[in-house]
C-alpha cells in the first residue's frame, strides 16, 4: 500500500472520522470554555471522570444514552469546580486547569478501585455499534467513510453545528463570545459576566466528558487507567488550530486523526520497517505545530482569553 | 505456620496483564491462607525505592514487583534490608553478594512459539497483524516466538508489526489492528486489549497474550498463551517460608516444563484447529518438556516483514 | 444640596434622583453624601478635577458600583443598588469614561448584546441592522452596523456607544468624557447628536473637563470637590472662570508663554516618509525642524499621520526614506532606546497602555527608561538611588500620592502624567516629544502640564506638541504646523493664522500648492 | 459579589485560610479512605509520620522537592514575564539526555570538573528546548501554550527513540534504559545509604539566585516590565523580544537543571518514566508560591509532604494509593483559594 492509496481508501476515512469523534467534542467544550475567556486545562481529567462514569453507568444497568447523560452531568460537576474557582475568585487558569485535571483523574482511579477491586480485567459493556444510514451509507467512498459510524458520531457533528449556530446566530452564543472579548462590554450591557462565564465553562466542560465517554462507550468497551492518553490536551491544541471556530476545529480534528490514521498504516509499509516508529507517532504533533505556524498569523484570539473579570476592580 | 507478609509494588494499575498474572497469583496464596497481600499499583520509578523501603519498615517478608526501570537503586534498597526477600521482575540476573533478591521475568516464550502454530495454520491469507505497546525485551521475545512458530504451519507467512506508544490505549490498539485488517490480516497477535475487539468486529480470529481472553471473545480469541505466575510465587513463598530464600533466577520457573506457561484450552476452537498443528504442537510441548527442544529467547524489536 | 429654586418646575418631576450616595474605596472616600435631580430635558453637567468621584457616582447609579449609603431614585422608583441591568432597564444609558466595546464584534453585535432575552433560538440580526440605520440617521450618528469595532476611529467608536444607549431606547443618557478622545470636529457632532436627542426628551449627565462645552452643552453645572458636590450654578448664569476656580478651590491662570527667540534647529526630519499601519497613514514627504527654545505645534484631525510621525520619533518605528538629523548628525539604526539615548523626551499619548506599567509601583515607573543606564552597575539595579529618584520627582513635580511605593494604578489621571512628565523632564532634554500630554486632565493639571512645557522651552528645549485641540495648539506654539493624510503643511508662526486657516489646511487644503522644497509659507 | 483587597491583612486572616483548606483537605481524604475501608482517624498521623516521622521520610520528602523546585522556578520565572511554559516536562528530559550523553565517558574529567559542566549541558539543553517556541512566538505570533505543551509529546517520543535506538543501554538487557553515569558524574548523596543527594541545594541555590535576579539585576526588572505591560515596556526602550529569548533561555534552563538533577544525583541512568509529571506539577508549584522564587521552595515542600505523606499513607491503611494525588489536588486547589481569601475579602455588590 502506498500513501495514494491508503489517502483514497473509504476504510482510512472512516477511521479519520472515528479517531476524531472524541477530539470534537472535547474540543468543542474547550471552544466554548475559551471563548468565554477561561482557559480550561482540566480537560484531560475530566474527559478520565467521562469515559469512567459514562461506562460505569451502563455497566450498572443504564441505557447507552444514560451513559452519556452520565458522563456530561459528571463533567458539568467538574465544570462547575473550574468556574466557580476561575470565575467569581479569578484564580489562576493554569493552576485550577491542571489541579482539576489532577483530581479528577485520581478521583476516577480511586472510584474505579473501590467499586472494582477485584477485577484484573475490567467488565465490557454493550457499546453503541455502527448505525448505516439509509442512503447516504450507500454513496461511495464517503458512505463508508462518513454514514457508517456509531450513533455518537454523529452526534458529535450535530453539536458542531449547534455550537457554531448557537455562537453566531443566538443572543447567548454572541454574549459568550463578547464575554471572552471584553467583559466591561457584556458587564456594561447589564449582563453577568460570571453567569456567562460559569455557564460556559460548566456545558464545556460537559461536552469534554462526552468525549471521554465516547472512548469507553463507543470506541471501545470498558474503561482503563490513562487510556485518555493525553487527548485532552491534544484538544488544546485543536482550539488554536481552529482559530477559535467550531468548523475549523472540527476540520482540524479530523486533519489530526487523519494524519494519526496515517501513521497507524504507514508502520506497516515499506518505510514502517526503516523509521523508528516514535517518529510515526510524532508525526500528528509535529504537523499541528507547523500547521500553527502557518495559521496562526490570521487567528483572532480572544482578547480577554485567561484574564478573570473582578468588577469594580481598578 | 502465620501466613506471610507480601507486599506487590507495580508501575502500572494491576489491570495491566503482566502485572495481572502476579496480583492474581499473590490473591490466589492469600486466599489459601498461605500469605497476606497487599499492594501499590500506579507507583512510579521515582517513588519505587521509597515504596520499597516502606514495606520493608512495615515488617513485610516478602516484596514482589518489577525493577526494569530502577535496577540499581533497588537493589541499593535490598541491601539495606537483608531479612526481607525480594522477588522481583528485572531484566537481569541475580546477584550472588545481594542474597535475598531474586528475578523473574515472564519467559513463556515456550507458550507463544505453540500459539504461533496455531496461528499459521488458521491464517489463510498468510498475513498476520501484531500490535504491541513498547518493544520491551518481555513483549519482543514473545513476539518473536510466536512468529517463529507460525512459520512452522508456513514459512512465507507475514507479519505486520506496530507499536502504540502506551500500555493503556485500547481505542489506539484497535485502530491499529483495524488498520492491519484492511491490510490484509486475517489473524492478529492480542498484545495489548483492544486487538481482540477489532478482530471480532471484522469477524477474524485473534490470539491471545499472557492472559485467556476466550470468554470475552468466543468466536474470536484461538487460542491463548498463557504465563502462570504461581509457580514463582509458591516457590518463593515456601523458600521464604522455610529460611532458605536465595539470590536466584525464578525466570525459569516460567517456563513451560516448570509449569509457567501454558496454552489455554482451545475452548471455543476445539475440533476447529487443523490436525497438522494439533499435531506439531502436541510433539513440541513433549520436546519442549523434556528439554529437547528449545524455544529461541530473541529480546530484539520485532518488525514488520 | 439642590436648592428647588434652582431645578426645573416641580410639576414636571424629577426623572432622576441621587440621595446622599456615599461611597468609600477602602481608606478613599470617592463620594460623600452626594444628592441631586435631574429633569426630563435636562442637562446637567458635572465638574471636578481628576479624582473627584465622577465616575464613581455614575457607575453607582449606573449599578456597576453599590454605594456604602444612600439610594437612587429613577423615575419614581427606587433602583435596586448594584443591577445595571435595572438601570438599563428604567432608561439609563451610560457611555463610559473608557469604552465598553469588543473589538473583535461588529457593531450591530456590540450594540445588540444583552437586549433580547439570552436564550431563544435566533438573533435576528437584520432587524438589529435596519433599526441601528435608522437610530444613526435619525441622530446623525453615521457608522456601518457591519464593521469590526476594532477597524474604527475613536469618534466612531463614541457613536457606537451613543448607539448603544439609544437603541435601548435611553430615556437618561449618562456621558463620562466623551469628548476627552474626540476631535473638535467629532466634539461639534456630538453636541448637535445631543441638542437633536434633548429635543427628543433625553435627560442628560455630561461629564468634560473642557470648559466651554460645558457652556454650550449644560443647563446646570454641579461642581465635585473630593467627593462632595461644592457647588451648583445655572449654566447661564455662571463664567468659565468661576466654574475653574470651584473645581480647583483656588483661581486658575492659563500658563503664560513670553516670545522666545528661536535656536538652532535640534530635530530635523527631510523628506521623511513611513508606511501606513492599516487604516492609519504613514508620513509622506515630511520636512519638519524642532528649534531650541520653541514649541512647535502639531495640528491636526486624529488619524492623519500623528501617530507615525510621534511613533517615529519616538524610536518604534524607522523611516521608508528620507534623513533624520539629531544635533545635525544623522542617526543611524533607530530604537525606542537610541531616542532615549539621544535625549528625546517622549510623553506617549496614552499614559495607561505605553506611558506606565499599571501594577509598578511608582519607583519602578520612575525608572522605566534609565534602569540600565542610571540606576544600574553591571546589571545590578541600585534600588536605593531609584527610590530616592521617585521620591524627588513626587515633590518636584507634585505627584499627589502616598508614596513612592504605591502602584501607579492607584493614581488619577493627572498624578500619573505628572510622574511621566517629571520621569522625562528631569533629564533635562533637549527634544520633547508631547503627545496629546493634557488629554482626559483637570483644569489645574492642564495647568500645570503647560507650564512645565513652558519651563522647559525657557531653557532652550524643543518641543514638539501635538494635540488635536486647536485651542491649545494656538495658545502654546511658536509655530504651527498642520498635518493632513501624512502631509505636513508649512510652519506658521505663532498669530499669522485663524483658526479659520488652519482649519482649511486640516481639512486637507493648500497641500497640492506647496513646493518641493519644503515649508513656505502660502 | 467581588472581591475587594484587603490593605493590611490581620494574622487571623493570613493564617486561618490555608489551615482551614488543609484541614478540608485531611477531611476529604478522611472521607475517603473511609468509603475505601479504611479508618478515617488514622489518616492524620499516618500522612505525618509518612512526610516527616523518620529521617527516612523527611529526606524522602526533601528529595521529591527537589525536582519540583527546578521546575517550579522554571515556570515563575516563565509566567512572570507572561510566557506561558506549559513544557518544562520536556525540557527536563531535554537536560536528563545531555547529561547521560555526556555523563556516561564522553567527558573524562574529575567530578569537580564534570558536575558543574554537565549542569550547564543540561541548562543549555533545556533553554534551548524552549527557545524554539519562544522563537515561534517572537517572531511568527504562534501561542506558545500550545507549542511547549505539543514539545512535551515530542520530545519524549524523542526520548523513547534514543533509549531505544542510540542512548540504549548495550548492557541493559534490551530494556529502554541508557547506560549509567560515570561515578565522577553523579551528584553525591547528602546522607550515606539515603536517597537525597546534592541536587536540593543546588535547587536551594537556584533559589536565591532567581530571587536576586528578580530583585536586584535589571534582567529581573526588565522580564517583569514584559510580563506586566509589553507595550510599555517596548516604548521605554526594554528590548522586549530580547528580554522574552532571555526569560525562555533561563526558564528552560532551569527545567533542564531538573532532569540534570534527577539523572545525576537521584536515578543514575535515563529511562522514560524520569518524571512523573514534575514538569507539569511545576506549574502548580509557580502559582502556589505566587511566582516567588523562594515562596516555590515552600510550596515545593508543601507539594512533596503532602504527596509523599498521603502516598506512605494510602499503603499504611490499606486504601488504593490513589487516594495520595486527591489530597494532592485538593491541597493545592484549596491552597490557591486561601492564599486569595487571605488577601482579598469577597463582597456582595
Ligand atoms: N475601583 C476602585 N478601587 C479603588 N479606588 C477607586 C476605584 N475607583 C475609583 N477609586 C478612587 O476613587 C476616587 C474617585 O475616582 P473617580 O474615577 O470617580 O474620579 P473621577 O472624578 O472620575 O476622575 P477623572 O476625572 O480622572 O475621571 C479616586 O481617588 C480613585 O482613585
Ligand atoms: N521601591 C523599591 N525599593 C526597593 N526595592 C524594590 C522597590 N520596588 C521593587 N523593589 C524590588 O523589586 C522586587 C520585585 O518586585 P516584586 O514586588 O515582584 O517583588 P518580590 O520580591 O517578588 O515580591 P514581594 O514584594 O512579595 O517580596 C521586590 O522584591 C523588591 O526587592
Ligand atoms: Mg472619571
Ligand atoms: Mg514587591
Amino acid at each position: 500500500m502506498d500513501i495514494l492509496d491508503i489517502l483514497l481508501s473509504a476504510s482510512f476515512w472512516a477511521a479519520a472520522i472515528r479517531i476524531a469523534s472524541p477530539l470534537i467534542f472535547a474540543t468543542l467544550g474547550e471552544l466554548i470554555c475559551e471563548r468565554a475567556g477561561v482557559l480550561n486545562l482540566g480537560i484531560e481529567g475530566i474527559m478520565v471522570a467521562g469515559a469512567f462514569s459514562g461506562w460505569i453507568a451502563v455497566w450498572a444497568g443504564l441505557p447507552l444514552w444514560g451513559g452519556v447523560a452520565v458522563a456530561m452531568l459528571t463533567g458539568m460537576a467538574f465544570g462547575l469546580l473550574h468556574a466557580t474557582l476561575s470565575v467569581p475568585f479569578g484564580l489562576s487558569q493554569h493552576v485550577v486547569g491542571i489541579g482539576l485535571t489532577l483530581l479528577a483523574t485520581s478521583l476516577t482511579f480511586y472510584t474505579y478501585r473501590v467499586v472494582l477491586p477485584e477485577v484484573s480485567s475490567p467488565p465490557k459493556i454493550e457499546a453503541f455499534q455502527p448505525y448505516e444510514i439509509p442512503l447516504l451509507a450507500d454513496l461511495p467512498l464517503i458512505g463508508p467513510a462518513l454514514f457508517s459510524q456509531t450513533p455518537l458520531t454523529y452526534a458529535a457533528f450535530l453539536l458542531a453545528a449547534i455550537c457554531a449556530y448557537t455562537l453566531y446566530r443566538t443572543p447567548v452564543g454572541l454574549a459568550v463570545r463578547a464575554a471572552g472579548e471584553n467583559p466591561s462590554a457584556v458587564a456594561a450591557q447589564g449582563l453577568s459576566v460570571t453567569a456567562i462565564r460559569m455557564g460556559a465553562v460548566i456545558t464545556g466542560s460537559g461536552f469534554m466528558a462526552v468525549g471521554g465517554a465516547f472512548l469507553t462507550l463507543s470506541a471501545f468497551d470498558s474503561f482503563f487507567f490513562d487510556m485518555v492518553n493525553g487527548r485532552g490536551w491534544i484538544c488544546i491544541a485543536l482550539v488554536v488550530f481552529g482559530a477559535w471556530r467550531p468548523g475549523k476545529a472540527v476540520l482540524g480534528a479530523i486533519l489530526f486523526a487523519a494524519f494519526d490514521a496515517l501513521q497507524i498504516r504507514l508502520q506497516q509499509t515499506g518505510i514502517g520497517a526503516l523509521v523508528p516508529y516514535q517518529l510515526f507517532l510524532m508525526l500528528p504533533y509535529i504537523l499541528s505545530i507547523l500547521a500553527l505556524v502557518v495559521m496562526s498569523r490570521r487567528a483572532e484570539v480572544p482578547a480577554a482569553l485567561m484574564v478573570p473579570f473582578n468588577k469594580g476592580e481598578r | 505456620a502465620d501466613p506471610i507478609k507480601v507486599a506487590g509494588i507495580y508501575t502500572v494499575p494491576v489491570e495491566q496483564q503482566w502485572v495481572s498474572r502476579i496480583h492474581v497469583a499473590a490473591l490466589a496464596a492469600q486466599e489459601r491462607g498461605d500469605i497476606t497481600y497487599t499492594f501499590s499499583e500506579n507507583t512510579s520509578n521515582t517513588d519505587y525505592p521509597r515504596v520499597m523501603r516502606e514495606y520493608a519498615e512495615q515488617g513485610h517478608k516478602l516484596i514482589i514487583g518489577e525493577i526494569f526501570g530502577v535496577e540499581a537503586e533497588a537493589r541499593e534498597v535490598a541491601a539495606d534490608y537483608p531479612d526481607v526477600a525480594f522477588l522481583m521482575g528485572s531484566s537481569f540476573k541475580e546477584d550472588p553478594s545481594l542474597p535475598n533478591l531474586a528475578v523473574f521475568d515472564n519467559y513463556i516464550q515456550d507458550a507463544s512459539y505453540l500459539s504461533g502454530i496455531v496461528a499459521g495454520a488458521m491464517s489463510e491469507s498468510g498475513n498476520i497483524g501484531m500490535v504491541g505497546g513498547f518493544p520491551i525485551p518481555e513483549v519482543n521475545r514473545l513476539m518473536h516466538a510466536f512468529m517463529a512458530g507460525a512459520r512452522e504451519m508456513n514459512p512465507d507467512i507475514t507479519f505486520q508489526v506496530s507499536f502504540i506508544g502506551s500500555w493503556f490505549d485500547p481505542p489506539k490498539a484497535k485502530e491499529t489492528a483495524f488498520a492491519m485488517i484492511e491490510n490484509g490480516a486475517d489473524m492478529l497477535y492480542a498484545e495489548r486489549f483492544g486487538v481482540s475487539d477489532a478482530a471480532k468486529e471484522k469477524g477474524i480470529l485473534a490470539i491471545g497474550n499472557v492472559i485467556d481472553t476466550q470468554g470475552d471473545y468466543p468466536d474470536t480469541v484461538v487460542a491463548s498463551a498463557l504465563w502462570h505466575f504461581e509457580p514463582t510465587l509458591d516457590a518463593a513463598i515456601a523458600k521464604v517460608r522455610d529460611g532458605s530464600f536465595v539470590a536466584a533466577d525464578y525466570g525459569t520457573y516460567s517456563f513451560m516444563k516448570e509449569g509457567g506457561a501454558s496454552l489455554a484450552p482451545f475452548g471455543t476452537f476445539e475440533g476447529k484447529i487443523p490436525q497438522a498443528a494439533l499435531d506439531l504442537i502436541a510433539s513440541r510441548t513433549a520436546a519442549i518438556k523434556d528439554g529437547s527442544y528449545v524455544v529461541e529467547i530473541n529480546d530484539a524489536e520485532p518488525t514488520s516483514s | 444640596m439642590t436648592t428647588p429654586s434652582m431645578a426645573q418646575p416641580a410639576a414636571n418631576g424629577p426623572v432622576l434622583r441621587l440621595k446622599e450616595i456615599t461611597k468609600r474605596f477602602g481608606p478613599v472616600t470617592a463620594n460623600e453624601d452626594v444628592s441631586f435631580d435631574l429633569f426630563p430635558g435636562e442637562v446637567i453637567a458635572l465638574l471636578g478635577e481628576n479624582g473627584a468621584g465622577k465616575t464613581t457616582l455614575m457607575n453607582i447609579l449606573f449599578g456597576q458600583y453599590t454605594a456604602d449609603a444612600g439610594e437612587v431614585e429613577l423615575f419614581g422608583a427606587t433602583l435596586p443598588p448594584g443591577a445595571p441591568r435595572a438601570a438599563l432597564d428604567g432608561g439609563v444609558g451610560m457611555v463610559h469614561q473608557h469604552f465598553t466595546l469588543a473589538d473583535n464584534l461588529t457593531v450591530w453585535e456590540n450594540i445588540t448584546l444583552g437586549v433580547e432575552p439570552l436564550f431563544q433560538m435566533r438573533l435576528n440580526a437584520s432587524a438589529a441592522r435596519a433599526r441601528i440605520r435608522s437610530l444613526s440617521e435619525r441622530f446623525h450618528l453615521k457608522v456601518d452596523p457591519n464593521a469590526k469595532v476594532g477597524r474604527l476611529t475613536v469618534g466612531e467608536r463614541q457613536r457606537v456607544e451613543i448607539l448603544k444607549a439609544l437603541y435601548r431606547d435611553a430615556r437618561i443618557l449618562i456621558l463620562d468624557e466623551p469628548t476627552a478622545v474626540l476631535t473638535p470636529q467629532e466634539s461639534d457632532a456630538l453636541f448637535a447628536t445631543l441638542r437633536e436627542a434633548i429635543g427628543q426628551g433625553l435627560s442628560v449627565i455630561f461629564i468634560s473637563h473642557k470648559l466651554h462645552e460645558v457652556m454650550a452643552i449644560s443647563d446646570r453645572v454641579l461642581v465635585l470637590r473630593h467627593g462632595r458636590l461644592v457647588a451648583e450654578r445655572r449654566t447661564a448664569q455662571t463664567s468659565r472662570d468661576e466654574l475653574a476656580s470651584l473645581m480647583v478651590g483656588a483661581d486658575v491662570k492659563p500658563a503664560r508663554f513670553a516670545p522666545n527667540a528661536a535656536g538652532p534647529a535640534l530635530l530635523q526630519l527631510q523628506g521623511v516618509s513611513t508606511p501606513d499601519n492599516g487604516a492609519a497613514p504613514g508620513l509622506r514627504n515630511v520636512t519638519l525642524d524642532l528649534a531650541a527654545g520653541q514649541i512647535t505645534g502639531l495640528a491636526g484631525v486624529s488619524g492623519n499621520g500623528q501617530a507615525a510621525l510621534s511613533d517615529l520619533i519616538s524610536g518604534l518605528i524607522t523611516a521608508q526614506s528620507g534623513q533624520i538629523r539629531i544635533h545635525g548628525r544623522e542617526i543611524g539604526a533607530w530604537s525606542p532606546r537610541k531616542a532615549v539615548d539621544a535625549g528625546i523626551a517622549r510623553i506617549p499619548e496614552d499614559r495607561h497602555k505605553t506611558g506606565t506599567i499599571a501594577d509598578f509601583d511608582l519607583t519602578e515607573n520612575a525608572i522605566l527608561e534609565t534602569y540600565s543606564t542610571r540606576f544600574a552597575r553591571k546589571g545590578w539595579l541600585d534600588w536605593r538611588a531609584a527610590r530616592q529618584f521617585a521620591k524627588d520627582l513626587i515633590t518636584t513635580y507634585d505627584v499627589r500620592c502616598p508614596g513612592p511605593d504605591t502602584r501607579i494604578r492607584l493614581l488619577s489621571g493627572g498624578n500619573m502624567q505628572k510622574l511621566i512628565l517629571g520621569r522625562v523632564l528631569e533629564l533635562a532634554p533637549d527634544i520633547i516629544l508631547a503627545n496629546q500630554p493634557v488629554r482626559g486632565l483637570d483644569i489645574g493639571a492642564v495647568t500645570y502640564v503647560h507650564e512645565q512645557l513652558a519651563k522647559a522651552r525657557a531653557r532652550g528645549a524643543a518641543v514638539l506638541l501635538i494635540s488635536e485641540d486647536l485651542d491649545e495648539i494656538m495658545q502654546l506654539s511658536d509655530v504651527i504646523h498642520v498635518i493632513s493624510e501624512g502631509r505636513l503643511s508649512p510652519g506658521f508662526p505663532r498669530g499669522s493664522q485663524q483658526p479659520e486657516d488652519l482649519g482649511a489646511w486640516m481639512a486637507g487644503h493648500g497641500f497640492d500648492t506647496m513646493t518641493a522644497e519644503g515649508p513656505h509659507a502660502p | 459579589m467581588r472581591l475587594e483587597p484587603i490593605v493590611a491583612p490581620s494574622w487571623q486572616r493570613r493564617l486561618i485560610p490555608p489551615a482551614a483548606a488543609i484541614l478540608a483537605t485531611f477531611v476529604i481524604a478522611a472521607l475517603l479512605a473511609q468509603i475505601a475501608g479504611g479508618n478515617p482517624f488514622s489518616i492524620f498521623g499516618l500522612i505525618l509520620s509518612g512526610a516527616l516521622g523518620s529521617k527516612f521520610a523527611i529526606l524522602e520528602t526533601l528529595n521529591r522537592a527537589t525536582p519540583l523546585i527546578f521546575t517550579g522556578l522554571a515556570v515563575a520565572v516563565a509566567f512572570r514575564a507572561k510566557l506561558w511554559n506549559i513544557g518544562a516536562e520536556a525540557q527536563l528530559y531535554a537536560g536528563a539526555v545531555v547529561t547521560v550523553v555526556l555523563g556516561t565517558g564522553a567527558l573524562a574529567l574529575p567530578a569537580p570538573l564534570l558536575l558543574p559542566l554537565l549542569a550547564l549541558a543540561a541548562m543549555v539543553a533545556g533553554a534551548g528546548l524552549l527557545l524554539g517556541p519562544a522563537l515561534l512566538k517572537t517572531r511568527l505570533g504562534v501561542d506558545e501554550v500550545v507549542t511547549t505543551l505539543l514539545f512535551n509529546f515530542i520530545f519524549l517520543l524523542f526520548v523513547s527513540y534514543l533509549l531505544e535506538g542510540p542512548l540504549k543501554d548495550p548492557m541493559g538487557m534490551g530494556w529502554p534504559k541508557s547506560p549509567r553515569l560515570d561515578p565522577e558524574a553523579r551528584l553525591p548523596r547528602v546522607v550515606d545509604g539515603l536517597r537525597l543527594h546534592w541536587g536540593f541545594a543546588l535547587a536551594l541555590i537556584s533559589a536565591v539566585a532567581i530571587w536576586l535576579i528578580n530583585t536586584r539585576t535589571t534582567l529581573g526588572y526588565e522580564m517583569r516590565a514584559v510580563g506586566q505591560n509589553a507595550e510599555a515596556a517596548q516604548f521605554a526602550g526594554i528590548p522586549v523580544t530580547k528580554v522574552i529569548l532571555k526569560t525562555a533561555l533561563l526558564s528552560g534552563g532551569l527545567a533542564g537543571l531538573a532532569g540534570y538533577s534527577e539523572v545525576a544525583g537521584l536515578k543514575g541512568a535515563l529511562t522514560l518514566d524520569l518524571s512523573p509529571g514534575f514538569g507539569y506539577t511545576g506549574i502548580v508549584v509557580a502559582m502556589l508560591a505566587l511566582l516567588h522564587p523562594i515562596g516555590v521552595v515552600f510550596a515545593a515542600l508543601f507539594v512533596a509532604t503532602i504527596f509523599v505523606g498521603a502516598d506512605s499513607m494510602s499503603r499504611a491503611a490499606g486504601v488504593p494509593s490513589y487516594l495520595a494525588d486527591i489530597m494532592l489536588a485538593s491541597a493545592l486547589l484549596l491552597m490557591v483559594l486561601a492564599i486569595l481569601l487571605s488577601k482579598f475579602r469577597l463582597r456582595r455588590d
